[in-house]
């Protein structure tokens, strides 16, 4: 087919992409160079850098850059050496399994701020939470999740919302496993285990790199739970780059220095981006 | 035990390990269910309460404060209105990319990915600004857009590794027949397709249902989805966790159920180019 | 027929605000009210947008004392029509002067509060103790480490912990202010590593480190209502509007053994307890402005007050705006906390909350748009030293160094 | 002396009752061969022995051990799949030595065992390529490599050249019967190719609908096969089938009456006596086509020639249409009439119940 | 008068020259056979001919029009795939009138072509199912339905059979052989089956690397080969090629020295003078085993009975294995040392540049 009406098929999605991408963008940098706080909508004089540097010289910003990566990190090992191994697990044929699948994948229907509230409120309190029962139960001390370990009861929050996603995809592409592949591994004397290792991981290759793609995208906007159950405190152990946008720019209403954390934010974004494209791109697009 | 016996009690504790998992994963939401029939007192009583007398207070009372059916309305058009039209928008784009791919190709479908990278806290002024502009604060439309661009490049990508694994030969068999360009979308590729379009709309439907930035800051009112109503729930003076559970319970509880329904073609779809 | 929309927190107040609309619609037929409830922060990010950018969404915002002067001062409200039979004397002196900027009246108050001290009657007799109606926060402690028994499930005092300049730092501020500090000095310098701020925060965190509930740091109002309610406190010190909470037989386990007392002080009375309201305000930029007066000066009114009270009996009313609604028999007689309450707000001055003098208007809070910035992260690190992420001094050696930044960047010195 | 002994082997699916009763004994060193039409049972037979599937009656023994209850990877039989299942994320080294990797052989001995397996197979250049860098020849031979390389009791292959291209097919046939000679071992094949069961098998064992039709050496079941279905289903083409009106007995011979003629058969070759409805079996090869006076006439619809001979489709008077073989240069044209000779000695005939009565002498 | 007329046709891919100047000529009603080793260039070429890839160079001319450039959905070709490429989602119904809806014609009209097209294919009881609800054989029909439904100028099939098991394959490749002789339409056939090309073809056309080897009728190349290639490539078992060490001209005749053995060949047709190196090409159904003094002795390796004939694999002096058809019933032995008797007139000489240096007489 002639090369004007492929082109002309993608400008529709091209074309609402670059606005989208270049207006807010412009506008941004150009809102990152001025003064610009909502208190003060009338003094907008040029400052040059000075909101980048106010923004990096912040207290919390190294702080939450580390937190922005423990947070992607964590939450994608969990999903995924989790994920692959659930699904492997409900890949095989057992009593219920369609049921089972439908109760695994439900949390990812969950809105963020409503799973935000649940597990603060209702699982993590350490007073009347399910998880302070479970361990007063056990006579055990209960654990005060939030505050002692702020940053990992968000890992767990995200993470459960995740999980699904990862399974769904897993057991996905667990159905296009071959079958007489297994059979010859078998064969050749492999256990379940073996199987496991041998075949069924390599296999997910792809749908890990899949997974892996999608999730860091929207991990590195992660804020509603944080802002729900904790506030990025106690300290800034749970702040991250985008709550700390958000703090700029919703809490502070500083405009100025939020558009210049928003593109310290892309930049970071694109860091992450690159490397993972350059690890898992190759399996993205073949 | 023979080697049936064994087997049987393979799967046995398969069962077994995945029910519980399972079980655990859903507590939380099962939790929100229960509590949203208890009274607050009975909400944060310790040891939890899990024998009551279920009550529908929280319902009505959600019921007299919200218009639960405006705001699930407002959901439905908005997730259901964007994903139809990123759909429209880039089915074109994935089946020209997947079926007559340049050189730039991969490039482009890496470039669009990574506008999502953008983080929204840090656009949010610009775009709060031009929607004002341009009159669209508080309306579904301003959704409608944000949630297409938002979700556009997932669309595409998704859309593009499926395409990619149809065979070739039934798109030629179509030129061979006389189709052109749009008889190959519309009568051939679409079809053949259902089963991961439906997915991709699924998984978009389910990201702008539960999209609560954009909806509470440019449509608070009357335009706002279930995700703003949620927040004359949470968090204010007084109890609030078994009102809260019911008011979260209606919000998820269309999207849950429509994911339950639709899992099968979500299961199928969601391949990624996987397949091969 | 005009439609107002009006922006509102979701407190219960509030709502019941809500589902009374219908007696205002009828006695103004040509006005309708859109409602948007949202919680607090959401609200507050939500109208601030909206004034600042004076998109022109709201015709009705409800705010707080903060916003209230500061803005008054830009000009983006439009004042309240106090005149006729609104009778504006009659709103509490110290509110009043709390919504004002330069002696006009920008937001009308639809209930306020202070702080003060709620304690289980039951529990401090049984530990041979008294609370007084204005005991030193030395005594309370004593007090809660006599009550405190973590085996029984009941802790000695409950405080907020979770962060935010609308969470901890409300507490923590009075706290201080009781100690003898202040934020800024007369040239705006933060003084938040003042020997004064050290010692209140080290206080307040041995408080409720050693007497108080787990997960004191993310604990807020709400948090701490539901282990009061659930008899888990013996203490709680937190907004008066607590009172009406505790005491309702439908949410409390404890209702019948709730004390209440003015907050504690120390170095000073000054300060010692917070003030704060919840006020609707008519933003300069709305078209219709005349029917948005004609729903605050409803919604503020003696008469509303009258008509909660005949609706939903006399203990519901909003309280804390108007002297009338105290001296109503009554309610003093379906209140049991209208006399400390009134103490309490009555005793909170926003012009002079500081021991030092302190170029600042509010109690809890500086009215200038900085401090939401800085008092933010100071709730942040405070919770930190709270959790035991850092220590006391390093928290407020880093508040100190955020809000150096944040002044010096908008120049005030 | 039986090496691997099947017994009442049984298997139900759920509602599919695919082995029905399967009685077999192999001695070892044998070559044998499964064919039957699809889905007669001939995979779930294989499988079965492999263990891949349970049985549900019935015992296999193999060298004197039950090894019915025995999970697959411990009965010591290797198996070549149909899609090869070569590991796909493996090079071919690794492929290989997987299964010795996995039974943790010293290192050692593994590369010694790869070696010699790969040089035996021509793969030495392919070590290091990943499966999907080969031709289907090459993936095959490392599928049988795989097999080889662990030293199993018995070989099992599922259809392993069914992917193949024609050419290759001959090619690995060969490669295949040369390999069994060396080797020596047990194998088991399936196939619905019936040119490789004829070329490979030492024995072949005829599946249809779960039980066995019958077993034999090919010449056997070429020349005697027990029923219609094991001589339509050995011989390409097929064997011609016409229905012969009467048959009676005359001195020593049986007349029957061809669509209208009448061709005299040996009758000392008749296993049972005739009923009215008697088909007549013979095979392309066994009849000739003459100019005139031939046993039976007819017209040609059409001549494949295929170089080294060729196949005349002839319409026969009863609009059947059978194939006889011709010499490569014969003169046919489509549409001519043509007369032809029937070898009367190679004729097969059946009862109404598809069953053989008459029988081929061993050597005619 | 040419129909199709191809000249210097050219493909290059991005780093590959797949289509090296194609010359071919095509009448109107022939069946053109495309054959050639994989990889050789037949897709390409039928892919290029049916507007699905764009040439490089050259030109297409169909029925006195340049076609070259236009859109395949014009150019009035059907085509038949490999894979069938059935609308997975439409009935076969809808899959046989997709092309005349497309083209707008008529209800009515439509109706009509569809019942005639399932008639004469045997395709009425299928008209409501789904192709995936259809076997191998059935789909096939509907694809080949497909193409003829529509009338086109030209049918194009590219490997239509590959994907069918042997059974089935024989049936359909009379079906198509049916289906052209009753349509008359010109048909080219990709296959890479030379059975296939042998028995359907009016004329065969040999590809090799992208550039016509030779073209022919079926039995000119299987009789007169140009190259050593077509003569390797034509025929089953393949043509044995035999190193001829010295020829010396006697007489009329030709000695050839064979593995020590002298064989005469007529020197009159010869069609060049001979090198130093012939390669003496001998097909398998042209040599005989006899008993002794045969023309050149062997040992059998292996046996391939196929029930009808059987073929011999000998290993010759040179170490070399040739292959011999023998008759079904002989009692061959591995290992056994035999003679082998050669037809002398079957003989094909080649040079050292493997091109043909003798020649069969058209009728021997
Ligand atoms: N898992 C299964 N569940 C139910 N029925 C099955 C299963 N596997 C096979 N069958 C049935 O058992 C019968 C035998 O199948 P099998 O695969 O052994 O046939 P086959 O002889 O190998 O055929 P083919 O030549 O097509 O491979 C078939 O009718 C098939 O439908
Ligand atoms: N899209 C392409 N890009 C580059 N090279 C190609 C492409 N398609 C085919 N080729 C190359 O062109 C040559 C001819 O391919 P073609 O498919 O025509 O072979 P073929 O004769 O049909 O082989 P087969 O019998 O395997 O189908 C091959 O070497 C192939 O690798
Ligand atoms: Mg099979
Ligand atoms: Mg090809």
């Amino acid at each position: 087919m002639k090369r004007s009406i492929t082109r002309l098929l993608m400008a529709p999605s091209v074309i609402l992409l670059l606005a989208w991408m270049i207006i807010p963008l412009s506008m941004t940098i150009y809102f990152s160079t001025i003064e610009f706080s909502l208190y003060n909508p009338d003094q907008n004089g040029f400052v040059g850098w000075e909101n980048f540097e106010f923004f990096i010289t912040d207290p919390a910003f190294m702080p939450a850059v580390a937190n922005t990566l423990i947070l992607l990190l964590s939450v994608l090992f969990i999903t995924v050496v989790f994920g692959v191994m659930l699904s492997a697990l409900i890949d095989k044929p057992f009593y219920g399994q369609g049921i089972v699948r439908v109760l695994l994948i439900s949390p990812f229907f969950i809105m963020p701020t409503v799973n935000a509230l649940i597990w603060k409120n209702m699982m993590m309190n350490p007073v009347y939470g399910i998880f302070a029962w479970i361990s007063t139960s056990f006579g055990l001390e209960p654990i005060d999740w939030l505050s002692n370990h702020p940053l990992m009861s968000i890992i767990m929050m995200v993470s459960w919302q995740w999980l699904p996603f990862a399974i769904l995809v897993f057991v996905t592409a667990l159905q296009s496993q071959d079958t007489e592949q297994k059979e010859a591994a078998q064969m050749d004397g492999a256990t379940g285990l073996h199987i496991f290792r041998y075949l069924t991981i390599p296999h997910l290759a792809r749908p890990i790199a899949v997974v892996v793609m999608i999730e860091t995208i929207f991990l590195l906007a992660v804020f509603a739970e944080i802002l729900v159950s904790t506030n990025g405190g106690p300290g800034y152990d749970s702040t991250n780059l985008t709550y700390l946008i958000y703090n700029q720019a919703l809490l502070q209403f500083d405009v100025g220095t939020a558009s210049a954390g928003g593109l310290l934010a892309v930049v970071l974004a694109n860091i992450v981006a690159f490397f993972l494209i350059r690890a898992v791109g190759k399996n993205l697009t073949v | 035990m023979t080697l049936n016996q064994q087997r049987k009690f393979k799967t046995f504790l398969t069962g077994l390990f995945a029910w519980s998992v399972a079980l655990v994963l859903f507590f939380p939401i099962f939790w929100m269910f229960i509590t949203s029939f208890k009274t607050e007192l009975q909400a944060i009583s310790v040891p939890p309460a899990l024998f009551f007398e279920p009550t529908l207070e929280n319902y009505v009372e959600v019921q007299e404060r919200s218009d639960y059916v405006k705001h699930a309305l407002n959901s439905v058009i908005t997730s259901f209105g964007s994903t139809i039209l990123a759909l429209i928008i880039a089915i074109p784009a994935a089946y020209s990319m997947a079926f007559f791919p340049g050189k730039r190709t991969k490039d482009i479908l890496l470039w669009m990915l990574s506008t999502k990278m953008l983080p929204a806290v840090g656009v949010l002024m610009p775009i709060y600004l031009l929607s004002r502009d341009y009159g669209l604060l508080d309306t579904r439309a301003a959704l409608v857009i944000i949630f297409t661009l938002m979700n556009l490049p997932i669309i595409v990508w998704m859309l593009f590794s499926y395409f990619k694994d149809l065979p070739k030969e039934i798109l030629e068999a179509a030129r061979m027949d006389g189709a052109t360009p749009w008889d190959e979308i519309v009568k051939v590729v679409l079809p053949l397709s259902l089963g991961a379009i439906s997915s991709t709309a699924l998984l978009s439907i389910v990201l702008c249902w539960n999209e609560a930035f954009w909806s509470l800051n440019l449509t608070p009112s009357d335009a706002a989805p279930l995700t703003a109503m949620i927040a004359s729930y949470s968090s204010p003076e007084g109890l609030f966790w078994a009102k809260l559970s019911a008011a979260s319970t209606l919000a998820c509880a269309p999207i849950v159920i429509f994911g339950w329904f639709c899992q099968k073609q979500l299961v199928q779809g969601l391949t990624f180019g996987a397949v091969k | 027929e005009t439609q107002i929309t009006v922006a509102t927190v979701n407190n219960g107040h509030m709502i019941e605000m809500q589902k009374l609309t219908p007696a205002f619609e009828k006695a103004h037929p040509d006005i309708k009210v859109k409602w948007v409830t949202l919680e607090e922060n959401i609200l507050r990010q939500n109208v601030t947008q909206d004034i600042a950018n004076k998109s022109g969404l709201y015709d009705v915002m409800t705010i707080g004392m903060y916003e209230a002067p500061i803005w008054g001062d830009r000009g983006w409200l439009t004042p309240v029509d106090v005149s006729g039979s609104y009778d504006v004397d009659d709103i509490l002196p110290s509110i009043r002067q709390g919504l004002s900027h330069e002696g006009t009246l920008y937001a009308a108050p639809f209930y306020g509060e202070s702080s003060m001290v709620m304690y289980r009657k039951d529990l401090v007799k049984d530990a041979g103790m008294t609370v007084s109606d204005r005991d030193s926060w030395e005594h309370i402690r004593d007090v809660a480490a006599a009550v405190h028994n973590p085996d029984e499930g009941v802790y000695g005092i409950c405080l907020r912990g979770k962060a935010g300049w609308g969470d901890n730092m409300a507490l923590v501020t009075t706290i201080a202010n009781s100690f003898g500090a202040r934020w800024f000095d007369e040239d705006w310098k933060p003084q938040l590593e003042s020997k004064e701020w050290k010692q209140a925060v080290n206080f307040y965190v041995d408080l409720v480190t050693k007497y108080g509930p787990p997960g004191s740091s993310s604990n807020s109002f709400n948090e701490s209502l539901a282990l009061f309610n659930e008899g888990r406190c013996g203490m709680w010190i937190d907004a008066t509007i607590a009172a009406s909470f505790v005491t309702d037989p439908a949410q409390s386990k404890v209702a019948d053994q709730v004390g209440f007392a003015q907050s504690p002080i120390s170095a000073t009375e000054k300060g010692a307890n917070w003030l704060w309201s919840w006020s609707l305000a008519i933003p300069a930029a709305t078209k219709k402005a005349e029917a948005a007066q004609t729903f605050v000066r409803w919604a503020t009114s003696k008469e509303y007050i009258e008509l909660v009270g005949e609706t939903n009996g006399w203990a519901a009313v909003p309280t804390g705006t108007r002297t009338s609604t105290y001296e109503n028999a009554k309610f003093q007689k379906a209140a049991v906390f209208a006399e400390a309450e009134l103490k309490a707000i009555n005793s909170a001055d926003p012009t002079d909350s500081t021991l030092k003098p302190s170029p600042y208007v509010g109690v809890q809070f500086a009215a200038i748009p900085e401090f939401q910035a800085i008092g933010t992260t100071a709730g942040q690190m405070i919770s930190g030293a709270l959790s035991g992420s850092m220590s006391v001094d390093q928290a407020l050696k880093s508040a100190n160094v955020s809000a150096d930044r944040q002044m010096r960047r908008a120049k005030y010195y | 002396m039986s090496y691997l002994t099947i017994t009442e082997l049984q298997k139900h699916y759920d509602n599919y009752h695919a082995l029905r009763g399967i009685n077999l004994s192999i001695t070892e060193g044998e070559f044998l061969v499964f064919v039957g039409p699809s889905g007669c049972g001939k995979s779930t037979l294989l499988r079965t022995i492999a263990g891949l599937e349970s049985s549900t009656g019935g015992t296999i023994e193999l060298d004197g051990r039950d090894i019915t209850e025995l999970a697959s990877s411990k009965r010591d039989l290797a198996m070549v799949f149909q899609s090869y299942a070569l590991y796909p994320h493996m090079t071919v080294a690794d492929n290989l030595s997987f299964a010795l990797r996995l039974a943790k052989v010293p290192d050692a001995e593994i590369k010694e065992k790869v070696r010699s397996v790969s040089a035996s197979l021509q793969l030495d250049p392919l070590l290091d390529r990943k499966p999907k860098e080969l031709s289907g020849g090459q993936r095959q031979r490392v599928a049988i490599g795989r097999a080889i390389v662990r030293q199993p009791k018995v070989f099992l292959f599922d259809e392993p050249l069914s992917n193949l291209d024609a050419a290759l097919r001959v090619q690995m046939r060969l490669e295949l019967a040369r390999l069994h000679k060396k080797l020596g071992t047990t194998m088991i094949y399936v196939t619905h190719d019936q040119i490789e069961a004829m070329t490979l098998a030492d024995r072949v064992v005829i599946l249809n609908a779960g039980q066995i039709e019958q077993v034999g050496t090919p010449l056997e079941l070429y020349r005697q096969p027990n029923s219609r279905f094991v001589a339509e289903f050995i011989g390409t083409p097929k064997m011609n089938l016409i229905p012969a009106n009467k048959a009676a007995l005359q001195d020593n011979n049986l007349a029957i009456d061809l669509l209208g003629n009448q061709i005299d058969f040996p009758a000392n070759r008749l296993k049972e006596s005739l009923s009215a409805s008697t088909i007549v079996g013979i095979r392309p090869e066994h009849m000739t086509l003459v100019e005139q006076d031939g046993d039976i006439q007819g017209r040609i619809e059409l001549v494949e020639h295929l170089g080294s001979e060729a196949y005349a489709h002839i319409q026969l008077g009863n609009d059947q249409t059978i194939i006889v073989k011709a010499p490569a240069r014969s003169e046919l044209k489509d549409g001519q009439d043509v007369s032809i000779n029937i070898d009367v000695q190679e004729i097969i005939l059946f009862n109404e119940n598809d069953r053989v009565i008459s029988v081929i002498p061993e050597e005619a």
